[in-house]
């Protein structure tokens, strides 16, 4: 009993999947890209960064940057609470 | 050109400078730190406050991170926005309100409260980090900045709930919610992806204002809906939530109710503003509304028989939760529909935004008491509490009325918004509001319980020396007591200036839109 | 944990300083070649995980001092905000020391790259993920055997 | 249908991620799941961004201006990665701390806490 109402859960859940992944675009073929051709040609003309993700990480979205450097911060922060060293000495 | 511009990134920005400047300021010693936590907290309310002021006044505000302009959405040339854009309408500015108080709150308690522990500038940059986290899902625009927020909120939140680590229980909530809250947040990317591959748009409003229902949109809409209602805790979900609510220290806690009401924000701007009335059948508003009442329900009927304060209060907030659901599921059914918008759908948007303010102030000021009864017997267990109430007289009466206003007793600011709810509801279908006065009179019930057994009764002789808690975590409590007395004293204009923008501005999707888009739909 | 055997000591004394010496390229050239902050970090953190590997807890623990490491943590962070604060009169994150690649081409640049904040954010990140991933390595490591020295009932008061 | 296999591929690793957490019995195995998840989230949002015959989006090792791949996914992926090691990592130290606490890896005697 259990096992079927897995199966079929599964089931739906893939079938929703396979059905809402391959209805996005053809692969390769994305079909507007007006965002990503804005960032491609003012990566270059205004900053003068060759490199067009790492002008983006930095500079058109930037503000996620320091979000990812925030959770990093805060692993960092979580691990070093857990493993702190306090309490009695044995 | 003025600084009340910058507010949208000052909100955000003070509190991760704030986590970031601990480690240089816990140098100076314990009392530097405690008052960098408890200002830095202090500043983002103002600041919180100043940006329900000026939405209040000048309505949507709409700020463009890294922009020539800070406030000008589009580049010359594009018909869509290409940076992140933080905007604040109504009910934005109306959740980092509450937000904000119930984190100033929580850090004045923590100062007195966490005082005997070790490791406490990690913790105070922890609670910052929370904090940021929050208020980012609160007030940002763009789908994948959500995204990041999320992620901070659930990695501070990890930390803090395994803060005490020598509790076997308290690593195996955080283990438990870490699994739960990694598989919503990896749906959620899934869901975003999605949306950027088909429109190529990560700002909300630029996809809304393209969406048209295929099956990819149905998958994203799924994805989103399952796993934000994960992280609000609704009832097939849920079993998250008691554990870690009862096994984090009280003052953070107190915030964590607010992040999941964060995370109850997202849903229902994902419903409401990116979906909208786009949403097509009324499939996922019936869904929203029977989980709503599946979890009011179950949550109430399983707090009942509990025995340790905290979780009894965990298990409540998954019955509070569902109320909110209820209202604003009603409302979304209500959303195609000008004329069921006016009878009812619109009453019971107010009620559930009202009751995510009044859940917030009393749901936190229930866990401070909660701890407060802890730190000053050594015990949280009911059966062996009793007869505190000549002894811990300030906390004894803040949990009164925090009890009555869980239990919607009549004066109360619960009583209002959950009138709202039932009688909206009962356009509906009356099986939805005898479910609500149902679930009101368990709820009451079981706090009746919980007043008797902790603090009325005689006295015990195990208790002889307990004393009142100190001065920091009564002021802690103290300020979630003035804001629940102040909705309590002022229903109406609460209502009217408080309420009603939220719920507008939450409506209002062609406003929500236009504010970036510049035309509307 | 025994140190490892003299070849793997050896080999990995000689490559842990290449290895920085890579990181702090991709670092510092996160601008014009693929790379950037986070991945030079990451390369730069290694030089511990293969120190740690080769000789374990108990001899690099006399001569490594973590507090650098959090001084670096903080440090790229501070700068990192900081940074963004600065272009606030426009708008936070504003990049205002950016030179359009035209007028590059006429009159050159000064010692601050064309690209402006973005190398120097990518500079200051470098920096924070260096110290984030080798903390995280040295506390991980740690916890190993921490608790064969302290209780790990050791603290009381907790609301339970 | 076969050209969107990359797409595909995602879903079926996602769903082997979620019948991992879900099934496993072993800790660090479900750590695996749940990595083995955010790995089909990384992969997805890098085929996003391919355009046939597109260049690597850096100018002069693409040499000129040519069709390049679209370079916002790169980004989001490098942001989702350094998330996921560093939940990772918080991960590994929590069942650290539970095998500490009670001695064994396995989820079935580790059930203290009842939902």
């Amino acid at each position: 009993m259990k096992k079927t109402i897995f199966i079929v859960a599964a089931l739906v859940l893939g079938g929703l999947v396979w059905g809402g992944l391959d209805a996005i675009h053809p692969f390769g073929d994305p079909g507007q890209v007006a965002m990503d051709d804005y960032f491609l040609e003012h990566a270059i003309k205004d900053r003068s960064s060759e490199n067009a993700v790492t002008s983006i990480v930095f500079d058109f979205r930037g503000f996620d940057t320091i979000g990812e450097a925030a959770v990093l911060f805060t692993a960092v922060c979580s691990v070093t609470a857990l493993f702190r060293e306090g309490g009695k000495k044995k | 050109m003025n600084w009340q511009e910058h507010l949208p990134a000052l909100i955000l920005a003070i509190p991760l400078l704030g986590a970031f400047a601990t480690p240089l300021f816990s140098l100076g010693g314990k009392t530097l730190r405690n008052v960098w936590m408890v200002s830095i907290s202090f500043l983002t309310l103002v600041l919180a406050f100043f940006i329900w002021k000026y939405v209040g006044a000048n309505g949507v505000m709409v700020y463009v991170m890294g922009a020539e302009k800070a406030t000008l959405a589009l580049p010359s040339g594009m018909t869509y926005p290409v940076r992140i854009i933080l905007e604040i309408d109504g009910m934005s500015a109306f959740m980092a309100l509450a937000g904000s108080i119930v984190s100033f709150a929580g850090a004045v308690y923590s100062v007195q409260f966490m005082d005997r522990f070790t490791g406490m500038n990690r913790f105070t940059s922890l609670y910052f980090l929370l904090t940021a986290g929050m208020l980012g899902l609160m007030i940002t625009g763009d789908l994948f900045n959500f995204f990041v927020f999320l992620e901070i909120a659930s990695v501070a939140s990890f930390g803090l709930i395994a803060f005490w680590r020598d509790k076997p229980e308290a690593i195996e909530a955080s283990f438990k919610y870490m699994l739960i809250s990694q598989l919503s947040a990896m749906m959620v990317l899934i869901a975003i992806g999605t949306l950027y591959g088909r429109y190529n748009v990560l700002n909300m409003a630029g996809v809304a204002s393209m969406l048209h229902l295929g099956f990819a949109e149905k998958f994203v809409l799924a994805f989103l809906v399952v796993a934000l209602a994960t992280k609000c805790g609704t009832f097939p979900m849920h079993m998250w939530m008691p554990d870690a609510y009862a096994e984090a220290p009280a003052g953070v806690t107190c915030l964590l109710v607010a992040v999941s009401q964060a995370s109850l924000y997202g849903l229902m701007r994902v419903c409401f503003s990116l979906y909208g009335a786009t949403i097509g059948s009324t499939f996922i508003p019936w869904v929203i509304v029977i989980f709503g009442t599946a979890s009011m329900f179950f949550g109430v009927s399983m707090a009942v028989v509990q025995h340790e304060v905290k979780r009894l209060m965990g298990y409540h907030s998954i019955s509070q939760v569902g109320y909110m659901l209820l209202g604003l599921g009603v409302g979304l059914l209500a959303l195609g529909n000008p004329q069921a918008m006016a009878d009812y759908g619109f009453t019971a948007i107010k009620g559930g935004v009202y009751h995510i303010f009044n859940y917030t102030m009393y749901k936190a000021l229930l866990f401070l008491t909660a701890g407060a009864l802890y730190y000053a017997t050594g015990t949280r267990d009911l059966d062996k509490l009793g007869g505190l109430a000549r002894k811990m007289p300030y906390t004894t009466f803040m949990f009164a009325i925090a009890a009555a206003a869980i239990s919607g007793l009549p004066p109360f600011n619960g009583f209002v918004s959950k009138l709202l709810i039932y009688e909206s509801v009962f356009a509906v279908h009356p099986f939805f509001t005898v479910a609500a006065l149902v679930t009101s009179i368990l709820t009451l019930a079981s706090f009746v319980k919980v007043f008797q057994t902790a603090f009325l009764g005689p006295e015990k002789a195990c208790f002889a020396t307990v004393k009142e808690v100190p001065t920091s975590m009564i002021m802690g409590m103290a300020i979630l007591t003035l804001a629940i007395v102040l909705l309590t004293l002022f229903p109406t204009w609460v209502l009217s200036n408080l309420v009603e923008p939220a719920a507008k501005a939450l409506v209002d999707q062609g406003g929500y839109i236009g504010a970036i888009m510049g035309g509307g739909l | 944990m025994k140190p490892l055997s003299v070849v793997v000591r050896t080999g990995c004394d000689i490559f842990a300083w290449f290895l920085i010496i890579f990181g702090a390229y991709v670092i510092i050239h996160g601008d014009v070649t693929p790379g950037g902050g986070f991945q030079g970090g990451a390369v730069v953190a290694t030089f511990l995980a293969l120190l740690l590997v080769a000789y374990g807890w108990n001899r690099l623990s006399l001569w490594l001092n973590e507090s650098i490491y959090n001084g670096m943590l903080i440090f790229g962070l501070l700068c990192f905000i900081i940074l963004g604060f600065m272009g606030m009169p426009t708008s936070f994150f504003y990049n205002f020391v950016a030179i359009p690649a035209a007028e590059v081409a006429k009159t050159g640049h000064g010692i601050i790259p064309p690209s402006g904040t973005i190398a120097l954010m990518d500079i200051a990140v470098g920096i924070e993920v260096t110290g984030g991933l080798s903390l995280l390595l040295i506390y991980m490591f740690k916890g190993i055997h921490l608790f064969d020295n302290y209780e790990i009932g050791g603290e009381s008061g907790h609301d339970r | 249908m076969i050209g969107n296999a990359p797409f595909l591929i995602v879903g079926v690793l996602f769903l082997m991620g979620l019948i991992a957490v879900l099934t496993e019995k072993n800790l660090v195995k479900i750590a695996i799941g749940v990595s083995i998840i955010e790995s089909a989230t990384n992969m997805f949002l890098i085929a996003l961004g391919y355009r046939s015959g597109g260049a690597i989006p850096v100018r002069f090792l693409a040499g000129g201006e040519k069709l390049m791949v679209l370079p916002t996914p790169q980004a989001l992926t490098l942001t989702a990665i350094v998330i996921a090691m560093a939940t990772t990592a918080l991960m590994l130290s929590l069942i650290m701390l539970l095998y500490r606490h009670y001695g064994t890896l396995n989820i079935d005697e580790i059930r203290r806490l009842r939902g």
